[in-house]
Formats: structure tokens, sequence, C-alpha cells
């Protein structure tokens, strides 16, 4: 096997250069080209990681590639380093993995865009940050990536510029991940100071000399935490992510629902170590999922955008994440993770299918049985959706029954709010579902399935989907968690979970979950399926479903709360405080300045027998001070 | 020998340039002129011994404790090179602003560059102060006879205010030098060596720090700035922000640190707020800013005030944060202002308001902004990033409140620097007659630039290593204090 | 010896009187030209030979002629001068008075002169000068000259006659 | 030899040096005094001269020819001040029809 000091960097390293090369030869590179090119570049790194996958011993615990140090001042040592263990392993399989096959749809679904090889440029370009933020050996390497991933996210979601409200979607995007990073960057700097040292492994040894709830490490990850808030989408800051549809499908599919928006989920885990000395913070992490979760999903009902209802569905499962997380079920939660890439991109590029077929068409209203124009786009379609809603035995039933366990172990009624939740889940993507591709077609263009280039990707997902559980498959069903295993060599939070249940109160819970979810489903069919007439539009809805359709208004409280007071700022700090005071301030200093000159220069009369008379009583007083002096 | 040559080529160059008056070949000359000093600048990085070096040592006015000492220690090689690698994009600037009398601009522009060199190679007080004034003349021409609108007012107020800090330095210097044992010296060495009284290092403190406060400028002192940054001419702009105000950092690490730190110690709490505070000031105003080259001299005071924060929060990390981050921020803001003038010959116009959709004709010089962009929101893997990470991390050693207040301006630098983007080049298309791309002399310049940008930030190690020796050895006062 | 010096000194001190009081300017000349002369005598006796020659030429020869002549030019040999007020005058002599007191009162402690151990009787005769000039000071002697000649096309340039008169 | 030595030292230095401050003296004030350029100028002179013999004098007491060659220059000047200067006072002549130095006042603010 080659050595993983010489493969780890070489990972990031084919995106990288698949970027630059792109860039450089945009103009003389075709559009199919450079995706063939970015497709072959990504499909290297997965390679070199299913390579580094074989060859690495989880006995052996992490290797580190050190490239050079990065940033070196008095005690500070950040190295440019990879680490490779069990979950970057895991998480640069999801990201190339699933990279490659959008990579390789989008080749179909960019084919006619003029700035195909911007496109894909940028795309791998994004690869390699998300690489350099699963890889990184440091908390400082991770931001790189985690930065990186925002500016590619930036300049995807506004990758049609001359539509103002995308380009407002793209900045709004970026604003609210900075806004995160600024908790990210203090946790950084206070991570320094506590522990001299920003390297996983370094800071993961030494956490152990701290006892439980210390409030160092409270603060640490209270702090990461807000970066993961703004990353992957959480109250208060999920709003940008709906918004971020107004990108191309593979982008949200890629970037927006199966890998850039769990790095927050990622870095909780890899920093599960301190986690689990923090109850508190594990509080906060337990309940913001939780009620981001329900908020999304109850949005997510009255959606018509095919996007946007994906949209609220990933905002709503990063919620699921989180819960897992802040239950210390880090395993379960990257399991979530790992099957929702799977059956989540699937959902993504199928939407991105019909929007193909019908030829830029968003809305659910205007679609309808296109089970037959689009028969693979269906099948593969109905197996995401199927496995979003946790049917046995898809992988979602297991990702998902394994978070609902740990929440009934912590507290039944959180188990509910998550069945809830699931319920509603289960609602609105059926309800997708059965608009799309049951009853009759609502629209006026002519549907047609897309290319194999397309579809090939979406029945590998489907596989996936399918088989995705057995990743994890749980003793019950006689397996022995083999990923749980694999992660605990790599974060030590993992070997501290304990599922101590009944079988038969396992069995019952799976039950109970199952039987809501089938039902939902039967209503669904029953109030969608043959729907001919179109839903009403948000304002007409009554009272409480309107607010729910209009994200309960967060958007017009940010806009009422920051974004009108910060213009209204803006321009008063302006137009009062500076121009009023701050300048009078510094023109008074030049206008003494003047006044003085002004009252000075009358001593210039222009006399000479005057300026003699001052001459003389000068040379005077020069004299008699001398002589006084002498 | 490399240093001499350093003050004199530029010097030789604008006196032949300005008698001779080649009007055709002066761009010419005057980039050949700077392409050698940033050579030698070069290889007097190269050469650097690891020590600080004392080049030239003899008196002048003795009786004043005048004295011509010239060297540099690392803190001060970082800037000559500043001042080397920057000049021949101020002067290749001037190959697409045109200005007339082109021999006149560009002898100001290197006599200009003379004096930095001067400033920064000085080791005498008096003599700093010289230069620190003459610097200020060529700009002072710049700005009065080649500003845009109001030239006259703006330049002198700018002028009458910048005096007034200087004469406020020039005031303690003396009284400091006369604190020296007889014979006075005003050399480097006898002014650290001092040992004030602590009530005198309370007000001498004010009297040292005003001159650098306002060139620099920090809130409350900044009001010149953003007139005179939008008035001058892109050049004018470029010498101010790009290299004249890191004199104000050098004079605060040359004088206030070293002879007054318990000065320092007791106002630094209120400096480093006054900062922070002015640096989101400033980022609260650059949002709404109608004019492109305002929005850029506002943005400027925002990273300047972090600057300054950076500098007084007084530990390893927020002084060579602080430093680095003048050399990234030169690098930028001469690059934000190619772009500046780039748009602005284009559009025909310097309001943001009238511009938009720029992009769909220009796609390179969008991509170029785009990755001027980057440095200037400080993404990691540019220079400002290990610049600001670094003054974050001293800050928060110092106060963690201060260390969120200031990397607040992150959140405001990416809301105005995105809009000012999204204005210029994004939007649809405003129906403009066709426009030219980005040419070979605007990829000439703006690549080396973003070239160095991204190759300091991802290896910052040499420059890094270059501040370590003299930023430690001058905190060591701060440890001998307490 | 101290006769002549008295009598001199009270020549050129009424002269200098005369000077500032004659009305006519002719007369002030000629009391200038008669100071100068008993200053010349003053130098005779400091045996400051070169001195008292060179004084009579450049002061009493070119200058006070020079003087003459431009009265003449200019036809101010009338007293049409307008006299300044009373108190004006009065002022003046009180200035005049005052640096004179001020003057006066540095040296009243008197003033010690170390004699000079080889005093050479020499010192003011035309070898000794002339030798400290070429030798010490020849530089400034030689400089002297640019100042002559700018002085003279000064002079040649101010007192040209304007031929357009808006041109200056 | 020494008569002449003695005859020099015979007058004493505070003798020339009250003589000359006398002749200053009157320089000065006949400088306000008067409104007369050309005398103004005369004035000058006298005061030049009173400057020249204590000059002199110091430098015969003290037997240093420096002092005489000082006088010298001071005497180049004098001739070049007052040629300039007489030019000058011709041209305000012919300019303003008069030699009145108070007609000179439009040198100000």
């Amino acid at each position: 096997m080659v050595s993983a000091q010489l493969l780890a960097p070489l990972v990031p390293a084919l995106p990288l250069a698949g970027a630059v090369i792109i860039a450089a030869l945009r103009r003389r590179l075709s559009g199919h080209a450079a995706g063939l090119l970015a497709t072959a570049l990504i499909g290297g790194a997965f390679l070199c990681s299913v390579l580094l996958f074989l060859g690495f011993d989880p006995a052996g615990g992490a290797q580190v590639a050190h490239l050079f140090d990065w940033i070196r001042v008095a005690d500070m040592r950040i190295g440019l380093a990879f680490q490779v263990d069990a979950l970057s392993l895991t998480m640069m399989l999801i990201v190339t993995g699933v990279g490659t096959l959008i990579h390789l749809y989008s080749i179909g679904y960019m084919h006619d865009d003029p700035r195909q090889s911007t496109f894909f440029a940028l795309l791998n370009l994004f690869t390699f940050a998300m690489l350099l933020l699963v890889m990184g050996a440091n908390y400082a390497v991770t931001f790189i990536g985690w930065e990186g991933v925002g500016l590619c996210s930036y300049l995807l979601i506004g990758f049609w510029y001359t539509n103002p409200a995308y380009n407002y979607a793209a900045r709004k995007a970026f604003v609210m991940n900075r806004i995160g990073d600024v908790g990210f960057v203090l946790g950084l700097a206070l991570v320094f100071q506590v522990f001299g040292t920003l390297d996983y492994t370094t800071v993961m040894e030494r956490a152990d000399t701290f006892a439980t709830g210390a409030p160092a490490l409270t603060a640490i990850t209270l702090l990461l935490f807000v970066g993961a808030i703004g990353k992957s989408a959480q109250l208060p800051l999920f709003t940008w992510l709906p918004d971020a549809m107004a990108g191309p499908t593979p982008v949200s599919a890629l970037i927006h629902a199966a890998t850039m928006v769990t790095a927050g989920i990622f870095l909780l885990v890899r920093s599960s170590a301190l986690f689990v000395l923090a109850p508190l913070t594990q509080d906060v992490v337990l309940y913001t999922g939780l009620v981001t979760a329900l908020c999304a999903a109850t949005i997510g009902v009255f959606q018509n955008d095919i996007k946007k209802v994906l949209a609220y569905s990933t905002v709503s499962q990063l919620g699921y994440m989180f819960v897992a997380l802040g239950l210390g079920a880090f395993s379960a939660g990257l399991f979530h993770v790992t099957t929702h890439a799977f059956f989540k991109a699937l959902l993504f590029l199928g939407a991105g299918s019909v929007i193909h077929a019908l030829g830029g068409e968003q809305d659910i209203r205007r679609m309808g049985g296109l089970r037959s124009a689009t028969p693979s786009t269906y099948r593969t379609f109905l197996v995401g959706t199927l496995a979003i809603a946790g049917i046995f035995p898809l992988s979602g039933f297991f990702s998902k029954d394994a978070i609902l366990a740990h929440a009934y172990q912590y507290g039944p009624w959180i188990y509910a709010l998550l069945v809830a939740g699931a319920v509603l889940t289960t609602y609105y993507m059926f309800r997708l579902l059965f608009l799309v591709f049951f009853g009759s077609y609502r629209g006026q263009a002519h549907p047609h399935e897309s290319p194999a280039v397309m579809t090939a990707p979406l029945w590998v997902l489907a596989v996936l989907s399918v088989v995705g559980g057995a990743l994890n498959l749980p003793h019950l069903f006689g397996g022995h968690e083999p990923m749980k295993h694999f992660l605990a060599t790599a974060a030590s939070g993992v070997g501290l979970e304990h599922l101590h249940l009944s079988a038969l109160l396992e069995w019952s819970l799976m039950g109970f979950s199952t039987a809501l979810v089938l039902l939902t489903i039967w209503i669904a069919y029953g109030r969608f399926a043959k729907q001919a007439t179109l839903d009403p539009e948000a304002d007409a809805l009554p009272v409480p479903q309107r607010w729910a359709a209009r994200k309960w208004y967060l958007d017009e409280l940010y806009e009422r709360l920051f974004e009108k007071p910060y213009g209204w700022l803006s321009t008063n700090l302006s137009a009062l405080l500076e121009q009023r005071v701050m300048q009078p301030l510094m023109v008074g200093v030049g206008g003494t300045a003047e006044r003085i000159g002004e009252l000075l220069r009358r001593v210039q009369t222009g006399n000479l027998s005057t300026y003699l008379f001052a001459m003389v009583a000068g040379l005077l007083l020069f004299l008699f001070l001398t002589l006084n002096g002498l | 020998m490399l240093l001499a040559a350093l003050l004199l080529l530029p010097f030789a160059t604008a006196t032949l340039l300005l008698v001779a008056r080649p009007e055709a070949q002066a761009r010419m000359l005057a980039m050949a002129s700077t392409l050698v000093t940033a050579v030698v600048v070069l290889l007097l990085w190269a050469g650097y011994p690891g020590t600080a070096v004392t080049v030239v040592d003899r008196d002048w006015a003795p009786a004043i404790g005048l004295r011509l000492v010239l060297g540099y220690d690392g803190i001060a090689l970082l800037m000559l090179v500043l001042t080397g690698l920057i000049f021949p994009f101020i002067i290749g600037a001037g190959f697409k602003q045109q200005l007339d009398r082109p021999a006149t601009v560009n002898a100001l522009l290197l006599y200009a560059q003379s004096f930095l060199f001067g400033v920064f190679a000085a080791q005498n007080a008096f003599l700093f102060y010289i230069f620190y004034e003459l610097a200020l003349v060529p700009v002072f021409f710049l700005l009065l006879f080649w500003g845009g609108e109001h030239r006259r007012t703006i330049t002198v107020r700018f002028f009458l205010y910048t005096l007034l800090g200087g004469l406020s330095l020039l005031f303690g210097l003396a009284w400091c030098v006369l604190q020296t044992p007889a014979p006075y010296s005003a050399d480097f060495t006898a002014l650290h060596a001092l040992r004030l009284g602590t009530d005198v290092q309370l007000w001498l403190f004010w009297a040292l720090f005003l001159a650098f406060a306002i060139k620099l400028p920090i809130f409350p002192f900044h009001s010149w700035q953003p007139d005179t940054y939008t008035m001058a001419p892109l050049q004018g702009t470029m010498v101010l922000g790009g290299v004249m105000l890191k004199m104000g950092l050098y004079g605060i690490l040359r004088f206030v640190m070293p002879i007054v730190p318990e000065g320092v110690l007791f106002w630094r709490d209120l400096v480093i707020w006054l900062s922070i505070g002015g640096a989101l000031y400033a980022g609260a105003i650059a949002f709404r800013q109608r004019e492109f080259k305002r929005l850029v001299a506002w943005s400027s005071l925002s990273h300047v005030g972090l600057l300054c924060a950076g500098l007084f929060a007084w530990n390893s990390y927020g002084v060579s944060g602080a430093l680095y981050q003048a050399l990234a921020h030169a690098v930028l803001l001469v690059g934000l202002l190619y772009i500046v003038g780039a748009v602005t010959a284009r559009t025909g116009t310097g309001d943001l308001g009238a511009m938009g959709g720029l992009k769909l004709r220009t796609p390179r010089l969008a991509a170029l902004f785009m990755l001027v962009l980057v440095n200037a929101v400080a993404l990691p893997l540019t220079q400002s990033f290990v610049g600001e990470w670094l003054m974050f991390n001293g800050l928060w050693q110092h106060n963690g409140w201060m260390a969120f207040a200031a990397a607040c301006t992150i959140v405001l630098g990416a809301i105005y620097m995105l809009w000012a983007y999204q204005r210029v080049m994004l939007g649809p298309d405003s129906g403009r007659p066709a426009v030219a791309d980005a040419d070979r002399d605007d990829h000439l310049y703006l690549v080396p630039l973003i070239a160095i940008s991204l190759v300091l930030g991802v290896y910052p190690g040499p420059v890094l290593d270059l501040l370590e020796a003299p930023v430690q050895q001058m905190l060591n006062t701060l440890t001998a204090l307490n | 010896m101290l006769t002549l010096f008295y009598l001199f000194a009270a020549i050129s001190v009424l002269c200098a009187l005369v000077v500032v009081a004659a009305r006519d300017p002719v007369n002030s000349v000629i009391a200038l030209i008669v100071c100068f002369l008993s200053i010349a005598g003053h130098y005779i006796l400091l045996n400051a030979q070169f001195l008292a020659v060179v004084h009579i030429i450049v002061y009493t020869g070119a200058i006070m002629v020079l003087f003459l002549f431009v009265i003449m030019l200019l036809n101010l040999n009338k007293a049409t001068e307008p006299q300044r007020s009373l108190a004006t005058r009065v002022a003046a002599v009180v200035a005049g008075g005052l640096v004179l007191l001020t003057l006066l009162a540095a040296v009243r402690h008197g003033i010690s002169v170390e004699p000079a151990r080889d005093f050479d009787i020499g010192t003011g005769l035309v070898r000794s000068v002339g030798r400290s000039l070429f030798n010490e000071f020849l530089l400034p002697f030689e400089v002297s000259s640019v100042l002559f000649l700018s002085a003279m096309v000064g002079a040649v340039m101010l007192g040209r006659r304007e031929k357009n008169p808006q041109a200056a | 030899m020494n008569e002449v030595v003695s005859a020099i030292r015979l007058v004493p230095l505070e003798h020339y040096v009250m003589l000359s401050f006398a002749l200053f003296s009157i320089g000065l004030a006949g400088m306000l005094f008067r409104r007369n350029t050309i005398i103004i100028l005369m004035c000058l002179e006298l005061m030049f001269n009173s400057v020249n013999l204590l000059l002199t004098a110091f430098s015969a007491h003290h037997s240093d020819p420096g002092g005489q060659v000082f006088v010298f220059f001071i005497m180049l000047v004098a001739a070049a001040e007052v040629t300039v200067g007489l030019a000058i006072l011709v041209m305000m002549k012919r300019n303003v029809d008069s030699v009145d130095i108070d007609q000179l006042n439009r040198l100000r603010w």
C-alpha cells in the first residue's frame, strides 16, 4: 500500500489541481471536457480515499501528514497538516464519493450553460475546501476549509449572477455563515489559550485533564457550536439555506444537502471529547436541534417550490443530527449524516432531473403525473422518499431509529417530539412525491426523461440509500454496528455512548414510529395523489398555516431586527455623527489655525517705518534679555 | 551600501525627472527605478543577518542630539520591503491613470518613496521626524495639483491636521531628548534606555501617540481620511493608504511602546476600544457609501482600526499580527484601488448606484476583483487572514470581549465588500455600451498582487520569522515592567 | 594722540548728527563724507593704513559720490521732504537713546583686553592684511566677485527703463 | 617700534567702543527719524561704519589682521548693497514719484 503520508495530501490536491487547470484554461476547454476532467479528478480523489481506507488500520490511531508550518509565531505552531483517521476517512469517502456522482450528473445538467467550465472549476474548488475541512489535523486547517466552502457556496449560489435575488441569497448565505464564524474564530482562540495548541490529537488528549462542566470547555464548545449553527443552518441562522436553493440544483445537492451543511456535525463529532465534558453545551445543542427540526418541518409542509421543500427537510434532518449529538450519540449523528448524504443527494438530483425535464419549472403545483414521463427519476425519487421517511429496511430507517432510541432513553417527550417531526417529514415528502409524479400533468412543458449521465448517478445513489443501513447495522438486526466501532477509534466521545434499552422496548418503539409513518403516507396519498386543483397561495391560508408557510416570519423578523436597523445605523452614523460631529471637529482644528493666521497677518501693515520700529524694539528686547542673562 | 542605494536611487531619479522632464519616458523611468529598488530591498532581506544592522553612524547636529544613524532590524526591514515592493505597483497604476505632467507626478512619487525609506531606516528620533514630515511634502503637492473636487480645502485641512499631530510628536520627542544624559542624544538606543516617571508617561503617551493616531488614523482622529482618500488621485491614495499610514504603526512601535511603556499600560484599554469601535464604526458606514472609492476608504479605516487594536494587545500574537497585517493591508488596498480605477474608467462613474452588470462584459476583471476581495474579507490562505487571526488571538489573550468585538468586523467586512462586489459586477445588464475586459496590463498589474497575497497567505513563515526576534525583544520591556 | 582721537571723535559724532538733522539731502551727504573722513583718521590712529586708504576710496570716493549722483539725478536737492510727526521723532530719538544706553550698560564694567604677546606692528599694513586675505580668506574673497557681479546685474536690471509699463 | 605700540595703546579701547556705540545709535535713530529713503540708506552706511570702526579697533589692539579683513568684506558688501539700494531708489522715484518711505506700503496683507 502507498503510505498515507503521500496519499493523504493527494486527495485534496487533485480537486485543487482541477479547479486551477479548469479556471486557467476555461477559454480553451470545452464545457464538456471541463466536466469530464473535473469528474475524473474527483474520481481520482475518491480512489485515493478508498486506497487510504483499505490501508488504514483503525487500531493504529490517526496518521498525520504534516506538510509545513503554516503560522509560526512565538509558541504558536500551526501546521498545514492532514489527519487520516476513522472520522476523516468516513467524511472523505462521503465527500468524494457523492461528489463524483454529482459531478457526473452535472455534466448532463449543465450541458447547455455557457459558463460550464467556471461551474466545474468552482465545484472542484468546493470539493478541495471540503476535503481540507474534514482532513485537517488541527482546527485551523479545518477553518481554512470551513471558510473555503463558504466562499464556494457564495459563488455557486450566485452562479447565475444576473438575477439580483440570487445575488442577495448568496450574500445572505455568506454573511450568516460569517456570523457563525465569529463564534468559531473565538472558539479557536480560546482552544489555543486553554490547550496551547490547535492539533486535534493533543487537544483531545489534554481534554481528559478537565473536570466535567469546566467553564473553559463549556465556553469552547458553545463558541464552536455557534460556528456550527451558521454552517449547518440551525436556528436562529437557518434562513439562508432555503434561499441558497437559488444555485444550480447539483450545487444544492452537493453543498447544501450532502456535504457542506454537515460540516457543523463533523466539527462537533471531531470535538466530541470536549463536548462530553460540557453537559450544558450538550443541552443547548439538543434543544437547538430539536426546535430547528420541528420548526423547519412545519414550514416544509406548506412549501410549493420543489427545492424549497427539500431544503427545509434538510434543515429538519440537520436538526435531528444535532439532537443526536446533544444526546451524546455521536456515531448515530454521523451515521445519519452518511445516509442523509445518500438519500438527500438522491432527492435533490431527482428534483434536478424533474426541473430539467420540465425546462426549469420548480413549482410543484404545475407538475404532476411525471411517473410515466420520467420513469427512472420516479423510481429513484421514490426510493429516496421512502428512505427519508424511515421505512424498513432502507438506510434512513436505521439511522433515524438510532437517534429515536437514544432520545427515548434521554426522555420520552423528546422522543415524542422527534416522532412528530418524522411524521411531518413523511407528510410533506409524500405530498411532494404525489404532487410531482402522481395525478395528471398540470403544466405546459413537454416532460422528457433526463439522459443517462444524469440517471446513472441517481441509480447509484438509490442503491446506496437502500443498502446504506448496513454500514451501522444494529445488534437487533444481527449486525454489530461496524461504523460505531470504526468511529470510536477516532472520536473518543463515541466510545462513551451507551444504549441500554430492552429489545422488546426497541421493537415496540420501531413499530410505533413505522406505524405512524405508514399512516401518514396513507393520509398523504389520499389528499394529494389525485389532486387536480392547485394549492392556494400562502397568503390565502388560515392563520396558523399561513404563519408556517411564511417561515414563521423569521425573514421579516430579521429584516426588522437587523437589516433595517443596520442600514439605518449605517446611514445615520454617516449622516449625523460623521457629518455633524466628527467632520466639524476636524474642520475646527483647521479653522482655528486659519483664524490665528487671520489675526497675525494684521501685523503685516506694509508700512516700512513700522517694520523699522518693530525691528529696533526687537533688537532692544534681545539686547536687554541677553545682558540680563549675562 | 544597499540601504544608501534605497534612499538615493529614488531621490536621484526623481531629481532627474524634475530637471529633465522627459514627459514621454517618465513612467518607464520611474518604473525602472522602483523595480531596481524592489530588487535591492529583496537583496537587503536576503542578506539580513538576523540581528539589528547599523549602516551609517555619524554626527550631524550633535547639539540637539540629531545624528545621522541609518540601520534596520526585522521590523524596519519589513517596512522597507513593504515600501520597496508596493511602489512598483503605485507607479504602475500611473500607466492607466494618465495624469498630466507625468514627469512631475512620478518625481513626487519617487521623492515620497525615498523619504519613506528614510523614515524606516532612521535610527535617530529627529532624523525619523525629518523624514516623517518630508514624506508628506510630495504627497501634498500631488493632492493639491492632481486631486479631485474641493482639492484645495481638503488638502489643506489634511495637511494642517497631520501637521498638528507632527507638532505634538516633535514636542514629545524634544522633551524626551532633553531627558537623556548629556550630551543629548536622540538615538533610538538612548531614548529606549530612558526610564521616565509614571506621571510623566501618562501625558507623554498622548504627545507621542497623537501624531500616529492621526496618521493611521484611528477613531476619533479619522475625519480627514475618507475625504482625502476619495479626493486624492489614485496613486496618491495608494501612497497614503498603502505605505504612509504604516509610518504611524511603525512610529507607535518605535516610540510609544518602548519610551512610555507605563503610559501604554495605562491607556491601552481605551486605545483598543477606540480602535475597535472605530473599526466597527467604519465598517458600518462603509456599507452605505454611494461612491466606490469612498467605500474603499472606509474599509481601509476599518482594517486600520483592527490593526491598531492588535498592536496594543501588546503580546507577540497581536504585534506580529498587526505588522503582518500592515503588509497585507498595503497589498490589499493597492489592489482594491486599482480595481476602483479600472471600474471607474470603464463605467465613467464612481457612483455605486449607477453601476451593475459589469461582469457580463468583463468576466476577467470580475474574477480578478473576486480574488482581491477574498483577501479583503480575510478568507484563510490569504495574507489578511494570517494577520487577523494573530490579532484576534492577541486580543483574546488580553480580553475576550475585545476579541469578540474585533471579530465582529469580519461580518461587517463581508457585508460591505460583497455588497460593493454585487453593486459593481453582478446584476442584470445595465445596457452600457461595450466596455473592454481586463487587458494584458491589468493582468500584469493585478496578478502579481494577488500572487503575493496568496503565497504569503499560504506560507507566511519568512515574514513571521523576520518579526520574531525584534517583537520578542520589544515585548521584554513589558515583561520587565510587570 | 588722545587729543587727535577726541578731535576726530567730535567731528564724526557732530557730522553724524548733521546727517540726520539736515533738511537738504546734499548737506547730509557732505556731512557724511566729512564723518567718513574723520573715521579714516581713526583708522590711521589705529595704524590701519590699508583700511584707511580703502575706506577713503570706497566710501568717500565711490559710495558717497554715488549718493550725490542719485540725489542730483532725482533732483532731490530741495528740502521737499515731508516731516515725521513730533511724536514719531521723539520716539525715534528715545529709541536711539535706549539702544545707546543698553549698549553702554553692556560695557559698564569695562573691557579687559589681554595684551597680545607677540604684538605685530605691521598688523594694519598692506602686507599683513593681504597675507591674511589671500590665505585664510581666499575663497570668500573670490566669491565676493560673484556678489559684485550679481549686484551689478541687479542694478542694471532695476535701473533699466521699462519699455512697456504693463510688463513690469 | 614700541612707540607705535604705545601710540595705539594710548587711546583706550573703551573710547572706541563708546564712539562706535554713539555713531551706531545716531544712525539707528536717524533711520527712524527720517522719511527720506536716501537719508535712511545713508544712516545705514553710518551704522556700517561704526561697526567697522569697532572691528578695526579690536583688531589693532589684538594685533589680529582678521578683523581688518572682515572690515574689508563689510565694505564689499556695503558697496554692493548701496548699488542695489540706490537702483531700487531710482525705480521707486520713477514708479511712485517720491522717495518717501511711507509710500512703500503695498507689500501687505
